[in-house]
C-alpha cells in the first residue's frame, strides 16, 4: 500500500502507484486489500448484528410498544432516506465504474453526488427526526420525559431505535469521511484510474454496507408495526 | 417424574468422600454424584492411558546421539476414526444422564412444598406458605446473621425464586444444585431432604462487596417439626410489640440488618444502635435535631421511602439502599424498632400500646 | 507429509491460487446494469412502503384482521430482496472472486446462530412452570417497578439528575403524573392529548395489530402480571388510555 | 527450500532487524515506534504482554494471599467490631477489604483475559513467526498492524487508569445489572474498564483480519495449504474466530456503557431489560473467544512436539481440520456459561453441542502423543514445557466434561472447579504453551541462547506450583466453595492453605523464568540459526532474522514436518540423522 514513486510527477497518480515490497505484484496487493476489507464488512455486519439482536428480541418481549414507538416515526422521512441511501450507493457505483474506465470527470460528479447524498441522509436524520424527537423529550431509557407514552415500555424502543440509528448515522459519517478523502485524491492526483483504484473501490463497499444495513432498519424501525 | 434410571448408592465411597466430603442429602443429590463419579471413572481412564503412553514413549524414544527417528505411519485413517468414535459415545451418555439429572431437578412433583426466596444484597430472605419468615439467625463465616431456613424431611420442598436488585445464585452445595436468582424473573428448583440435619446456602452469582457473606442455613427437621415451627412462629408474630414487629421487618423480609447493624459496628448504612434521637449531621449540612420526636419520625420515615433524599454524613449518595413498598404501618413498626435500639429510649418508654398512629 | 513436488510451482501462480477456485481481475460492470438495478430498488422501497400503507389501511378502516406476521413478513422479504441486489450487483459480489461471498455468508451464519439460539432460550423460558402465570407474591420487579437509579450520574464532583425525585411505578406513569400535576388538566384532557401525540384517531382506537395481538410471554413471566390491557379494541369508540400496569 | 531473486530483493548486506539505527537512543526510540516490521511489533506486544501478565500475576498473588485466612468481623469484649484474619488483609476494615478483593481479582481476570490471553500468543509470537513461517517478507497490511498496536496501547491504558482510579469491582465478566448500576464506588470506572476491553477488541480484529489475508495472500511459492506448519492453522482459525465473534462484544459493551450511563433499559430490568440477554450477548464473544485463547497454545504446542521429537506431525490433516472445527463448534456452545440461568430448552441443547467441542479437542491431544512414537525426543525446555502443556491440557479438558453434563455443571457451576478448570484450560494450556514457545523461539526472536538448566528449573517448579494451586481447588469447588467470595467458613481453611503455597511456588516459577529470559538478553551465548533441528522456514532465516526475514525469496520444497527425509537447514547433518530411506515403490503412509 506504500506509493512508491517510479515515474514522473507529471503522470496522473493511479499510473504512477507501484506496490508494497512484500507483494509479489499489484494484481496480488489489490487482490489482499479487497479481502481484507470484505473482512472487515463481516465485522462491521456482526457489530450491527447486536443491535438487531436487541431489537428481535424486544420486539417479541413488548410488541406493543414498540408498534407505538413506531408510530412517532414518519414514513416519508424515512423512505425519502432510504431513496437518498439508494441514489448515493448508485452513484458511487458508478464512480468506481468510471475509475475502472478512466473518465476522470463523471468518477468526480458521482463521488460528489454520493457525498451530498450522504450530507442530505444525515440532515434530514438530524433536523426532522432526531431533534424534534429529542425536544419532545422522546429520548432513550431513563432520559425519555414525554409524557405521552403509548406504552409503559416505550423507553425501550427509543433505546434501540436511537442504539441502531445513531450507530448507523455514524458510519454515514465515517463513509462520508471516507468519499471525501477519495474526491481529495481524486482531484488533487487523479489517484484512481484502471490500474489502481483500491481506495475508491474499499470507500465504496463501505458505502454500500451503510446502505445495505439501512435497507434493513427501515422496514424495522418504520413500517413493522 | 422422580423416576430416575441410574441405581442409587448410599454410602459415600473414598473418591465421593474425596470430592464431595460426604454423600449427598438427597436422592437426586446421591444421582448426581453417580454421574459425577462415572465421569471422573471415564476421564481416570483415558487420562492415565494418555499419560502413561507419553511418559513411556518418551522415555523409550529419547534422543540419544546418532541415533535417528524410526519411520512410523504419519496418519492412520481406521486408529483416528476408531478414537473419535468411541469417545463420542461415551460423551452422548454423559449428556443423557446429565440431562435426566437436571430435568429431573427442575420439575418438582406438584405437592411440593413451596418456600418463596427472595435474594438481596446480601440476604436471603425466606418466606414460607403461611406468610412467616424464618426467625432464626446464625453465624456462618463472616456473616453474623445468616437465616435458618427449615425445610421437612421426607416432603419435597420447591424454591421459587427472585431477586429484587441484582443477580444472585441460590446454591445448597449438599443438594449438588444451584439456579440462578434474578431481578424480574422467577426461578425455582426443588429438593427433598432424607434425614434431619444442616446444609449450607451460598450465594454463587458475585453480587457485590460482601457477596461471601451472603449465606444462609438449610435445616432439615422432622415434617411434623415442620409444622408445628411454622404454626408457632405464625402464632408468635401475631401477637407483638411494635417494636418486636419492626424487628421482624427489619431482620425478616425487610433484610435491613444485612446493612444497618443493630450493635454498633460499621455497615453499609448508619448503625441503628443508639441511633434514635441523637442529633444526626445531614450531607448537605442540615442536622435533624435530637429529641425532636416529629422530626425523627420524619427523617427516618424519608429515609426508607426515598433512600437518597437525606444522606447521613459519610454515607454515599445516592444511597445503595434498594426501594421497599413499605406500607404506613410497617413504615411505623420499624421505627418503633429503631427507636428500641436507643439506650436513650430504654424499654420503660415503649409501651405495647404504641402504635404508629400515636408516634405520629 | 509427502515431501513437496517442486514441479508443482507454477511462476504465473505462485501461492497456488488456482487450486482454490480464487482468480484475479477487475469486473467493469454495465452501466446499463447499474441503472436497473436502482430503478428495480427504487421500485421495491415505494413497493414496501405501499405494502406497509395498504395494510394499515385494511387494518385501522376496514378493519381486516391481518395475521401479526404478515406485516413484517411482507417488509422484511423485500428488504431482503433489495440487500441481495445491492449485494450483488452493486458490490459485485455475483461477479468477484467467491471468496468474499464465502466470507460473507459466513458472516450471516453467524449472525444467524446468535439470534436463532439466543431467540430459542429468549422465548423458551419457563414454560415448565405453571405457577409463573398465577400472582405473584413478593418480588419481581418486572418493568413497572421504579427505578431508584434516575439520579443517574454521581462523582465526588455533585449529582446530575435526570428525573428529580424517585418515582413509583414505571417511568412513564411517572412522567404522566408530573404532566397532569404541572399543568393541571383532567384526566379526560389527558387522554385527548395523548390520542393526539400518538396519532391515533378516535373512530378507530386501535393503534395497530399489534395491540390486538395476545398478551405475550416475553422475556419474563413475571411481567405478565404487569401487562397492559390489550383489549381496548373492543371499546369500540372509547378513547384508548394509555397502558397502565395492572400491578401496583 | 530454494530461494528466488525478486523485484525487492535485498541482498545479504542487511543487518538484523535487531541492528539499532544509527543516531543513537533517540533515534531507536523513533525507529520502534514508528516500524511498521511483524517482527518489532511482535517483540514490543511480548514485552507489553509480558509486563501485564505480571501485572495480572500480581493481583492474583494478592488475592491467594487474602484467602490465607477467612475474613472475620467480631466484637471483642469491649463491644467494639473488630477483623480477624490479619495475616494479610487487602483493606483495613472488613468492609474495605471485601470491596478491595472484589477489585482485585476483577483486576486479575481482565487483565488476563482481555490484555493477556487473548492478544497473548496471535499479537506476540504470531506477529513474529507468521510471515516467517509463510516465507513472507512482513503481513499483508504492516501499518494496519502498527495502528492495531497503538490501539492495544490505548485499550491498555484505559483499562490502567481505570485499575489507578480505584479499580473495578465487577468481574471480567461485567454481568448486568451488577456492572449497570449497582457496582460500588466505581461508577467511572465500569465505564473506563468496557471502553478498554471496547478498544481491544478493535486492536484484536485488525491482527485476526491481517493475519487472514497475509495466509491467503502471502504465502511463499510452493506453499499450497497443506505446506503450512500447524502453528499457521491455529492463528488461522484464530482469525477467523476474532473477526466473526469481536465485533458482537464491541456493540455489547457499547450497550453496556449506554445502559450504565442513560439507563436505556435493554440489560437492566429496573427499564423493562434482561439481564440474561446481556450473558448471551457477552458469551457469543467470550466463549469463541476461549478459542482464541486456547488455539494458538494447540498449534505452539504443535510445532514443539515435532521439532523436538524429530516426527512428522501423526495425522497433519486432522489437527489442521480440528482447528477449524473447533473454531466452528466454538460459535454454538456459548450457552453453557449460562445453565443456571437459562430457560430448559436451551440449557439441553446447549449441553448436548457442548459435547461436540470435545471431540476434536480430543482428536488433537491423541494426535500430539502418537506423533512421540518411534520419535527421537530431545528432552529440554521447550520440550518439558510442551510435555508440561499435555498434561495439564488433559486435566483442564477432561474437567470439562462434568462441567458440559447438566446435573453435575447445576453443581460445579461457578464454584472453585470452574476456577480450576478454565485455570487448567487457559493457564495450563494456553500460557504454559505461550512460555514454553518463547523458549523455542527464543533464539530466533533475540538472537542469543537462554540457560537451559534455568529454564527446567522453572518449568518443573511451575509445574508443580500450578497443580498444587489449582488441583486442591477441583476438591474446594466439589465440596461447595463458591468463587469470587474474600472469605469462606472454616472448613474450606486448609484447601485454601494449599492453594496459596502452590501459588506462591507458581509465582516464583515464571520469576525464575523471566530472570532466565532477562539473563539470556544481556549475558545470553550467541544463538545459532537453528538450534533445535527445525525444519519450517522461520529457522531457515538468521538468528535474529534479517531485515526482510529471509535473503532471498523462499520456494518450497518440503513439507514443514519431513524430518524423516530432510536435514535441517544450518545444521550439522550428523547431529540429526535420517532414517534408512524408503525403499523405491514403497508408499509413506
Amino acid at each position: 500500500m506504500t506509493t512508491i514513486d517510479t515515474h514522473s510527477k507529471r503522470q496522473p497518480g493511479w499510473k504512477r502507484y507501484a506496490f508494497a515490497n512484500h507483494f509479489r505484484n499489484a494484481e496480488d496487493e489489490f487482490d489482499a486489500c479487497k479481502l481484507g476489507f470484505w473482512l472487515f464488512l463481516a465485522t462491521e455486519i456482526l457489530l450491527f448484528a447486536g443491535l438487531f439482536c436487541a431489537y428481535a428480541m424486544y420486539r417479541v418481549k413488548f410488541p406493543e410498544a414498540f408498534a407505538a414507538g413506531s408510530h412517532h416515526l414518519d414514513i416519508r422521512w424515512g423512505g425519502l432516506n432510504t431513496l437518498v441511501l439508494l441514489v448515493s450507493s448508485f452513484t458511487v457505483a458508478m464512480s468506481i465504474r468510471c475509475a475502472q474506465l478512466d473518465n476522470q470527470k463523471w468518477l468526480r460528479i458521482n463521488l460528489v453526488i454520493t457525498i451530498l447524498c450522504a450530507f442530505m441522509f444525515f440532515f434530514i436524520k438530524l433536523t426532522f427526526e432526531y431533534i424534534p424527537k429529542w425536544s419532545h423529550g422522546i429520548r432513550p431509557g431513563v432520559l425519555y420525559s414525554n409524557p405521552f407514552a403509548g406504552h409503559p415500555q416505550e423507553p425501550v424502543w427509543w433505546s434501540v431505535y436511537y442504539g441502531a440509528t445513531g450507530i448507523h448515522a455514524l458510519h454515514v459519517l465515517i463513509g462520508a469521511s471516507l468519499l471525501l478523502w477519495c474526491l481529495y485524491r481524486s482531484l488533487r492526483y487523479k489517484a484512481y484510474g484502471p490500474t489502481h483504484y483500491t481506495m475508491l473501490e474499499n470507500s465504496g463497499l463501505y458505502w454500500h454496507l451503510v446502505d445495505v444495513i439501512w435497507i434493513f432498519l427501515f422496514p424495522l424501525l418504520y413500517l413493522i408495526h | 417424574m422422580n423416576s430416575l434410571p441410574l441405581t442409587l448408592a448410599q454410602d459415600a465411597g473414598l473418591l465421593e468422600k474425596l470430592f464431595f466430603g460426604g454423600a449427598g442429602a438427597s436422592p437426586l443429590a446421591h444421582y448426581t454424584d453417580q454421574v459425577f463419579l462415572w465421569i471422573l471413572y471415564f476421564c481416570i481412564f483415558w487420562f492415565v492411558l494418555l499419560m502413561g503412553l507419553m511418559f513411556y514413549w518418551v522415555v523409550k524414544y529419547r534422543r540419544r546421539p546418532g541415533v535417528p527417528p524410526q519411520r512410523s505411519a504419519h496418519h492412520n485413517t481406521r486408529l483416528e476414526l476408531v478414537w473419535t468414535i468411541v469417545p463420542s459415545v461415551f460423551l452422548g451418555a454423559m449428556f443423557y444422564f446429565g440431562f435426566q439429572g437436571y430435568i429431573t431437578k427442575l420439575v418438582s412433583p406438584t405437592n411440593a412444598e413451596v418456600i418463596d426466596i427472595t435474594g438481596q444484597k446480601w440476604d436471603w430472605v425466606a418466606t414460607y406458605k403461611n406468610g412467616v419468615n424464618p426467625q432464626e439467625k446464625v453465624e456462618i463465616g463472616g456473616n453474623t446473621s445468616a437465616p435458618v431456613i427449615i425445610v421437612p424431611v421426607g416432603r419435597p420442598v420447591q424454591f421459587r425464586m427472585t431477586s429484587i436488585d441484582v443477580l444472585h445464585s441460590f446454591w445448597i452445595p449438599d443438594f449438588r444444585f444451584k439456579f440462578d436468582v434474578m431481578p424480574n424473573r422467577y426461578t425455582s428448583f426443588w429438593i427433598e431432604a432424607e434425614e434431619p440435619g444442616d446444609h449450607w446456602i451460598f450465594c454463587a452469582e458475585y453480587c457485590g462487596d460482601r457477596h461471601s457473606e451472603m449465606s444462609a442455613i438449610l435445616r432439615a427437621v422432622p415434617a411434623d417439626e415442620y409444622d408445628a415451627t411454622l404454626a408457632r412462629w405464625w402464632n408468635e408474630t401475631g401477637a407483638l410489640t411494635p417494636a418486636q414487629r419492626g424487628q421482624r421487618i427489619a431482620t425478616g423480609m425487610g433484610g435491613c440488618i444485612a446493612c444497618h447493624s443493630i450493635n454498633g459496628s460499621p455497615g453499609v448504612g448508619p448503625t441503628w444502635k443508639d441511633a434514635w434521637g441523637v442529633e444526626v449531621a445531614l450531607a448537605d449540612g442540615t442536622k435533624i435535631p435530637a429529641d425532636d420526636e416529629a422530626a425523627w419520625m420524619n427523617y427516618v420515615i424519608e429515609s426508607i421511602r426515598k433512600p437518597s433524599a437525606q444522606i447521613h454524613a459519610g454515607f454515599p449518595s445516592p444511597s445503595p439502599m434498594p426501594l421497599y413498598n413499605f406500607t404506613d404501618e410497617e413504615l411505623g413498626y420499624l421505627a418503633a424498632y429503631i427507636k428500641s435500639l436507643s439506650s436513650k429510649y430504654a424499654a420503660p418508654a415503649e409501651t405495647p400500646a404504641e402504635t404508629p398512629a400515636e408516634q405520629n | 507429509m509427502q515431501p513437496h513436488q517442486s514441479a508443482a510451482f507454477d511462476p504465473n501462480d505462485p501461492h497456488g491460487f488456482a487450486e482454490l477456485g480464487e482468480h484475479h481481475g477487475h469486473h467493469i460492470t454495465s452501466a446499463r446494469t447499474l441503472v436497473t438495478i436502482i430503478l428495480v430498488l427504487v421500485g421495491l422501497t415505494a413497493l414496501t412502503v405501499g405494502a406497509s400503507e395498504v395494510e394499515t389501511y385494511l387494518t385501522t378502516e376496514m378493519g381486516w384482521l391481518l395475521p401479526d406476521w404478515l406485516n413484517a413478513a411482507i417488509a422484511m422479504s423485500i428488504a431482503v430482496v433489495k440487500g441481495a441486489l445491492v449485494l450483488m450487483f452493486f458490490m459485485a459480489l455475483k461477479y468477484e472472486n467467491p471468496l468474499y461471498t464465502i466470507i460473507f455468508l459466513f458472516c450471516m451464519f453467524a449472525f444467524a446462530l446468535f439470534l436463532g439460539l439466543t431467540g430459542m432460550e429468549v422465548d423458551n423460558r419457563g414454560h415448565l412452570y405453571d405457577w409463573k402465570k398465577g400472582v405473584i407474591t413478593e418480588g419481581g420487579l418486572g418493568g413497572s417497578v421504579m427505578y431508584p437509579g434516575a439520579t443517574i450520574h454521581d462523582d465526588h464532583a455533585g449529582t446530575v439528575t435526570f428525573a428529580p425525585d424517585s418515582f413509583s411505578g414505571p417511568l412513564t406513569e411517572y412522567l404522566k403524573a408530573k404532566y397532569i400535576a404541572e399543568t393541571g388538566i383532567s384526566e379526560e384532557e389527558y387522554h385527548r392529548r395523548w390520542a393526539e401525540a400518538n396519532h391515533v384517531h378516535d373512530h378507530t382506537g386501535v393503534l395497530s395489530t399489534a395491540d390486538r395481538s395476545l398478551a405475550r410471554t416475553g422475556l419474563s413471566g413475571a411481567l405478565d402480571t404487569a401487562g397492559p390491557d390489550t383489549d381496548h379494541g373492543d371499546a369500540g369508540h372509547a378513547e384508548p388510555a394509555p397502558d397502565q400496569p395492572a400491578g401496583h | 527450500m530454494t530461494t528466488i531473486p525478486t523485484p525487492h530483493d535485498h541482498g545479504h548486506h542487511e543487518g538484523s532487524y535487531l541492528t539499532p539505527p544509527k543516531g543513537g537512543f533517540f533515534a531507536a526510540v523513533i525507529q520502534w515506534a514508528t516500524t511498521v516490521d511483524h517482527k518489532k511489533l511482535g517483540v514490543m506486544y511480548t514485552v507489553a504482554v509480558l509486563s501485564l501478565f505480571m501485572v495480572g500475576g500480581l493481583a492474583a498473588l494478592l488475592v491467594r494471599v487474602e484467602l490465607w485466612e477467612p475474613t472475620r468481623v467480631v466484637l471483642n469484649e469491649a463491644g467494639e467490631a473488630v477483623t480477624t484474619g490479619q495475616f494479610f488483609q487487602l483493606g483495613k476494615t472488613p468492609a474495605e477489604n471485601y470491596t478491595w478483593y472484589n477489585r482485585f481479582f476483577t483486576i486479575h481476570g481482565a487483565i488476563m483475559v482481555f490484555l493477556v490471553i487473548v492478544p497473548g500468543v496471535p499479537a506476540t509470537l504470531g506477529n513474529f513467526l507468521l510471515p516467517l513461517m509463510l516465507g513472507a517478507k512482513d503481513v499483508a497490511f504492516p501499518r494496519l498492524n502498527l495502528l492495531s498496536w497503538y490501539i492495544y496501547c490505548t485499550g491498555a491504558l484505559f483499562a490502567i487508569l481505570s485499575l489507578i482510579n480505584t479499580g473495578v469491582d465487577t468481574g471480567w465478566t461485567f454481568y448486568a445489572p451488577y456492572s449497570s448500576s449497582h457496582a460500588a464506588n466505581t461508577y467511572n470506572n465500569v465505564v473506563l474498564m468496557t471502553t478498554a476491553a471496547f478498544i481491544l477488541g478493535f486492536s484484536s480484529i485488525l491482527t485476526g483480519l491481517n493475519f487472514i489475508v497475509t495466509i491467503h495472500k502471502l504465502r511463499c511459492p510452493g506453499m499450497g495449504w497443506f505446506d503450512m506448519p500447524l502453528f499457521v492453522w491455529a492463528m488461522y482459525a484464530t482469525s477467523i474466530i476474532q473477526v466473526l465473534a469481536t465485533p458482537v462484544i464491541g456493540i455489547t459493551l457499547l450497550l453496556l456503557i449506554f445502559e450504565r450511563i442513560f439507563h436505556v433499559g435493554i440489560f437492566d430490568p429496573a427499564m423493562g431489560g434482561d439481564p440474561v440477554l446481556f450473558q448471551h450477548f457477552f458469551w457469543f464473544y467470550s466463549h469463541p473467544v476461549v478459542y482464541v485463547m486456547i488455539l494458538p497454545g494447540m498449534g505452539i504446542a504443535s510445532e514443539m512436539i515435532a521439532v523436538h521429537a524429530r516426527k512428522p506431525i501423526f495425522g497433519y490433516r486432522a489437527i489442521a481440520f480440528a482447528s477449524l472445527g473447533i473454531a466452528g463448534v466454538g460459535f454454538l456452545v456459548w450457552g453453557h456459561h449460562m445453565f443456571t440461568a437459562m430457560g430448559e430448552l436451551a440449557s439441553t441443547i446447549f449441553s448436548a453441542l457442548t459435547f461436540f467441542v470435545a471431540i476434536p479437542t480430543a482428536v488433537k491431544v491423541f494426535n500430539w502423543i502418537a506423533t512421540l512414537y518411534k520419535g527421537s525426543i530431545a528432552f529440554n525446555t521447550p520440550m518439558l514445557y510442551a510435555l508440561t502443556f499435555l498434561f495439564l491440557f488433559s486435566i483442564g479438558g477432561l474437567t470439562g466434561l462434568p462441567l458440559a453434563t447438566l446435573a453435575t455443571d447445576m453443581h460445579l457451576h461457578d464454584s472453585y472447579f470452574v476456577v480450576a478448570h478454565f485455570h487448567y484450560v487457559m493457564m495450563g494450556g494456553t500460557i504454559i504453551a505461550f512460555i514454553g514457545g518463547l523458549h523455542h523461539w527464543w533464539p530466533k526472536i533475540t538472537g542469543k541462547m537462554y540457560t537451559e538448566w534455568v529454564g527446567m528449573t522453572g518449568c518443573i517448579m511451575v509445574f508443580i506450583g500450578f497443580n498444587v494451586t489449582f488441583f486442591t481447588q477441583f476438591f474446594l469447588g466439589t465440596q461447595g466453595m463458591p468463587r469470587r467470595y474474600a472469605s469462606y467458613i472454616d472448613e474450606f481453611q486448609t484447601l485454601h492453605q494449599i492453594s496459596t503455597v502452590g501459588s506462591m511456588i507458581l509465582g516464583a516459577g515464571m520469576f525464575v523464568q523471566l530472570g532466565n529470559f532477562l539473563h539470556s538478553i544481556v549475558a545470553g551465548k550467541k544463538a545459532p540459526p537453528n538450534p533445535w533441528g527445525g525444519l519450517s522456514l522461520e529457522w531457515y532465516a538468521d538468528s535474529p532474522p534479517s531485515e526482510h526475514n529471509f535473503h532471498h525469496e523462499p520456494i518450497l520444497t518440503h513439507g514443514p514436518y519431513d524430518y524423516e527425509d530432510v536435514y535441517p537447514p544450518h545444521c550439522d547433518p550428523a547431529d540429526f540423522p535420517l532414517p534408512e530411506p524408503l525403499p523405491a515403490g514403497a508408499k509413506h503412509h
